[in-house]
């Protein structure tokens, strides 16, 4: 609805300058195209939850929640314990989010960051196994988006991630009889690896990192690539109505490489400062 | 399961007539026509409000007043338990009475046609959820800059081992014997939500009733702090009982 | 939209002239404030129903029908059987009415008899239980609304009370091996109070009992107080987008007390001649 | 299973051919511009009219004749096992088959762009609670005031141990061979609704027909019957047979 | 929505003109008024259903396919295997389709042909229990709609009888502890007849068979027929906001037979040569 | 679990940088204004094209460009385990990439305020459906007529066993480490659809791209010759690998 009602010829302004600082390697809140907006990551915001983190980049801000149940695993995977990414953009969020049930957009956000997780091998969903095919421990990670200013892959993926690493959950114990005990202390998720996300956008010839939302008004095509501890890529997905060149993708692939890096160490510093 | 109350202290160490502690913030959303947040006992509750707006489509507007839409929703991570998304028939009556208990405060006739949303997220649920976002919303409204007779003010009160509390956390809710969450416009003396579960007899619940309105006149001195702090910066931003 | 299309102006003239009645003591029908309408209860009407009750309210209908089933109990309250209220307004009650599920409105109507009804400890869920965590007696109570003329809420209230008050269920066996049989003879619920709601309207200054539809459409705020036995108050509920004064509420809670309790004779007499 | 007739006599004590007792009432519900209710067997069933109205949105109404919606919907507790109340596929089925039944003998091109509304809420349910419904809703349609060429009027046959019965009850309809459900315009000769299920040889079908319209007509005089006691107030309002 | 655009003018003269054809014994497609279009029967063309069938009736296609599952009973049916048929009319399928839960003319059409399988007894239901009240086999039986141009019924009824006739499943063993193993060779279904039907409209005065798009748009009513091996009626479903006189009917039914004999011959002639 | 790659060979018995046996076919809906069939593998995907056509309601238009709208959706026979009717969260994202990879070909500007709708019906699923539906999916849109600078090709390559391989089947894409869909304009070298799932090396990652566009290339070849075959007939309409 809000599309058809855009001032056409104003878009195409906005563009056309865009575009055109771009090309001198400029962004409207002066940043360099490969910059971060601040990124800000606090844990163990909501006490209910095995584990939780907020997250601000820049004015795009999340919450996520970690809760452990104990279920069965699903029917083909007997060996292994769930995992359930899920996001929600609130519609305190934007004037353009609505209540209602999860569309295209959240699904795509919350599959993909689900798939960085899963892909990485992050967490060992083997070691979740209580009762193999019958009990295992199921994580569910849920994501609240507070406000919407771009780029909700990665403050998603950041925010999961970070709760993933500060989780606590009673240690059970499997009697003889298969009955299952909660013991008195907690433990860490059985974590091993940290993904991170980096996503660009390409407006006109240029690509950028961690569009805003004004970035994302005018961007031609998206592209999100997760690297795990040693560098490799474990994720990847191209968005939007726009193509890429070859050589657009291998220069995203390699500044994922990097830029993940620098953000693994924020990460990092964030949740040891947790303890 | 112990006594809820021992030797006129709550298992939480409150006095009967004492509020959890709390905090009120004002305007922490940057999208939102007008924000707030507030923290009172374990509840934290973000609320953003929208508008006045366009309605779409128009036959639901009104020709001499705005409509007031509201949304209460609990994150899947607020509660114990995790609560699917899907709003819940608890949610959708708690939207309701929430918003018959902001907009007697809300000068409607001042923007015909339009409609106002006011969003509530329970990100951690405690005992009166519904309370601290009534609350937390009016602070909210105020920060849109809407146009209202008085700020909304919300506090329960309720008997819990005999004795008539306020403010009553999730386990006196649970275990006591009665809740009756109370909203009230304090400066005009107009009581806008009141909701009783749980038997009183004539006596405790005009008791309930004067303690769950005094509760609410110092929630409502907080609202006047929290937004001091935020338009002219003169009061400290937090107010812990 | 049937709002958008009302005359404004006549609602007002309507209102005033309603107001200027009110303050003379006197209502449209001619009935007094807080005089009820004639008040007709029918029970056993739905023989395949466990229990089941017809109320008239003036020209308000609603039909209420108990269906006992066995089931597990919640798992928070193992040793409960459950109760549950669901009333849904036809699309044949009203020209207002569509079908779909239920509106805010009916969840309203819903929970607020279901808490009537609960907060009194009428039934001892207790008493439900067949094998504690395992099996117990569920009463669903569904309410069908028929006409809509105002006063939905104590037209359900008073259905589901006499409803529940009628029901006869099979008496149930539960063997050593915890297998459960049904024995011949049918038993009452175990019903140890009436809860009676009274509902006011606030139209201008005036407080009035049972409002009609037409009093509905201007009245400014509602509230239903629910009273046991002894005349305590077990339930209460404002409604609508108004407020009451603290002697407004006063007022109610002492009326509610005094017609609640010729209502409660009322339904004890119906009830009673079924024996 | 028990045998369903012993020496010519059904379960319930009825020959073959005979109707199940009914009671027919018209105008039994207020804000209705037309109702009506039946009793047929241990059907109970309430059927209320609305319009011609309006259509919204209006680009679903047609220019040159009225559109007819209908709803046939069973109450929760009208089932001997608890219904859940959202529509099950078969209640969708029903609603379609009964509007076509009744749509013939409406005067649709008197009423261009707007919408006839019928609604058959099943308060107890027996066999056959499809035709008792049309039977009723015919009666309702007249109560509104809408034109029409005819009443409808239905009734099932079937086939029961090898018997070609009429106004087959519920274990008849479940235990028994076909059941097939037929409504007519009986002044016209129209036949607006059959459905089989279960089988039947050509002859069974032309007498299960025979015997099913035969019931229509016997049902046709009470829905005339009833108009009269609600116009008119000569005939007496019940008719049991 | 379509109906509303639809030239009413145009409308009436196409029908007017048809029913000029018709009394002269003639079809727009050069058909006479109880010709079938082509039919065209392929099995087993989805290699991952138990049973596949792809049906042409003209330009009207749709598919079949049969998943065979173990799962428990109906609780009223402790003794019967489940046989469940569902069609979906697919977007792609015609201009008007839309994409969402089926609507009533597609629950209608899964539920006329799901009665003439089940009425006529062709599976029988008794011999897929595997363990009484505990496991028996569910037949699910799913068609989709390709192209849209009239009588799907009968396309339907068509497909989901040859796949049902081809279908192969796994023999199983239940052992003496219940265990349910699956053998390496496969069985058919227990079929034992083959239910055919057949499909009328009714314009102006004349029965034609087999309606296509055009003719379904100006026909007043629609019956199909459905009888078995014997030429006995086992189903019957009257459709459209039109009515049928009792020599209409009776010529339906003796034409349903014949007809459905010649129909009956081709899917056995198509299933014979699978073997 | 046998290993997947043994001398070389694949499963299946292609080699790593062989497409599986493929099948394109243009026109095989009556009613559809475009439509396409390809068999890969086991994949049987049909794909219709309606449009550009008038957009209901009217506001969801654009004044400048058509939207373009795709559902891909798998029939509840297509899997190994029935799939129920309604559509995944699996189905609704891939609906949005495949449209996200289809429209970048497509000239929007040509047809403002219209919809083009692409609906892909999977009968039969393997590995590389949404790859599949892709190219059959431009085809249908070519065959509805509508303006594109370049036909999409689509199809994966990943990681099996060590190996580097193209278009992964069913089993090599759950027991393999990495599956990389990819879309490309191969006359404008533009890559349109890239997902990844698995872990790949900078080299992994560069080759398997590599291989994923000479696979879309001989994809491409094969859309032209069913294109020829269904407008100028000279091509024969079947192209096995």
């Amino acid at each position: 609805m809000a599309a058809a009602k855009k001032s056409f010829v104003m878009e195409h302004l906005r563009k056309a300058h865009m575009i055109e600082l771009l090309a001198k390697g400029k962004r409207l809140d002066g940043r360099a195209l490969l910059d971060y907006r601040p990124i800000d990551i606090k844990c163990n915001v909501i006490q209910k939850a095995n584990g939780s983190a907020q997250v601000s980049l820049g004015n795009t801000q999340v919450i996520a929640g970690v809760k452990i149940e104990v279920g069965p695993p699903f029917p083909d995977t007997p060996d292994k314990g769930l995992l359930v990414v899920n996001a929600e953009i609130l519609p305190l969020a934007s004037p353009y989010a609505e209540p209602g049930p999860p569309d295209e957009e959240a699904i795509e956000l919350s599959r993909v960051v689900d798939r960085g997780v899963r892909e990485s091998g992050m967490i060992d969903l083997s070691k979740l196994v209580l009762t193999p095919g019958q009990k295992v421990r199921a994580v569910f990670v849920d994501v609240s988006v507070l406000n919407v200013d771009g780029n909700l892959i990665d403050a998603t993926s950041y925010a999961v991630v970070s709760a993933l690493m500060t989780t606590k959950m009673p240690e059970l114990e499997v009697s003889e009889n298969l009955q299952i005990k909660e013991k008195p202390n907690t433990i860490p998720l059985p974590v091993s690896n940290i993904p991170v996300s980096v996503t660009f956008a390409r407006i006109g010839e240029s690509l950028i990192i961690d569009p805003d939302s004004e970035e994302e008004s005018v961007m031609d095509a998206r592209i999100t690539l997760t690297t795990v501890d040693d560098g490799h890529l474990c994720a990847g997905q191209k968005g939007l109505a726009g193509g890429l060149t070859y050589e657009q993708i291998m220069f995203a692939a390699e500044t994922a490489k990097i830029k993940g890096q620098e953000i693994r160490e924020i990460i990092k510093k964030v949740v040891g400062s947790i303890g | 399961m112990g006594k809820l109350i021992n030797d006129g202290i709550r298992v939480d160490g409150r006095r009967a007539d004492e509020l959890r502690p709390y905090r009120l913030e004002v305007g922490v959303l940057k999208n939102a026509d007008g924000s707030a947040y507030i923290e009172l006992g374990k509840n934290k509750i973000i609320v953003a409000v929208y508008g006045p707006k366009e309605v779409h489509p128009k036959h639901l507007s009104l020709p001499d007043r705005c409509i007031i839409r509201c949304r209460y929703h609990m994150s899947p991570f607020s509660t114990d338990v995790r609560k699917t998304p899907a709003p819940s028939r608890r949610e959708i009556e708690i939207s309701k009475v929430i918003r018959e208990a902001l907009e007697p405060a809300i000068l409607v006739g001042e923007y015909p046609r339009t409609a106002i949303d006011i969003f509530l997220e329970v990100l951690q649920s405690d005992g009166g959820s519904r309370c601290a976002g009534i609350t937390a919303a009016s602070l909210a409204l105020a920060d849109a800059g809407i146009s209202m007779y008085d700020l909304v003010a919300a506090c329960a009160a309720g008997k819990v081992d005999g004795t008539i509390v306020l403010d009553l956390s999730d386990v006196e809710d649970k275990e006591g014997e009665a809740d009756m969450p109370v909203a009230v416009m304090p400066n005009l003396g107009v009581i806008t939500l009141l909701q009783l579960d749980g038997i009183l007899t004539h006596e405790e619940f005009k008791r309930g009733l004067d303690l769950a309105l005094e509760g609410c006149r110092r929630l409502h001195e907080a609202q006047r702090k929290a937004l001091m702090e935020r338009y002219f910066k003169t009061a400290p931003n937090q107010e812990v009982e």
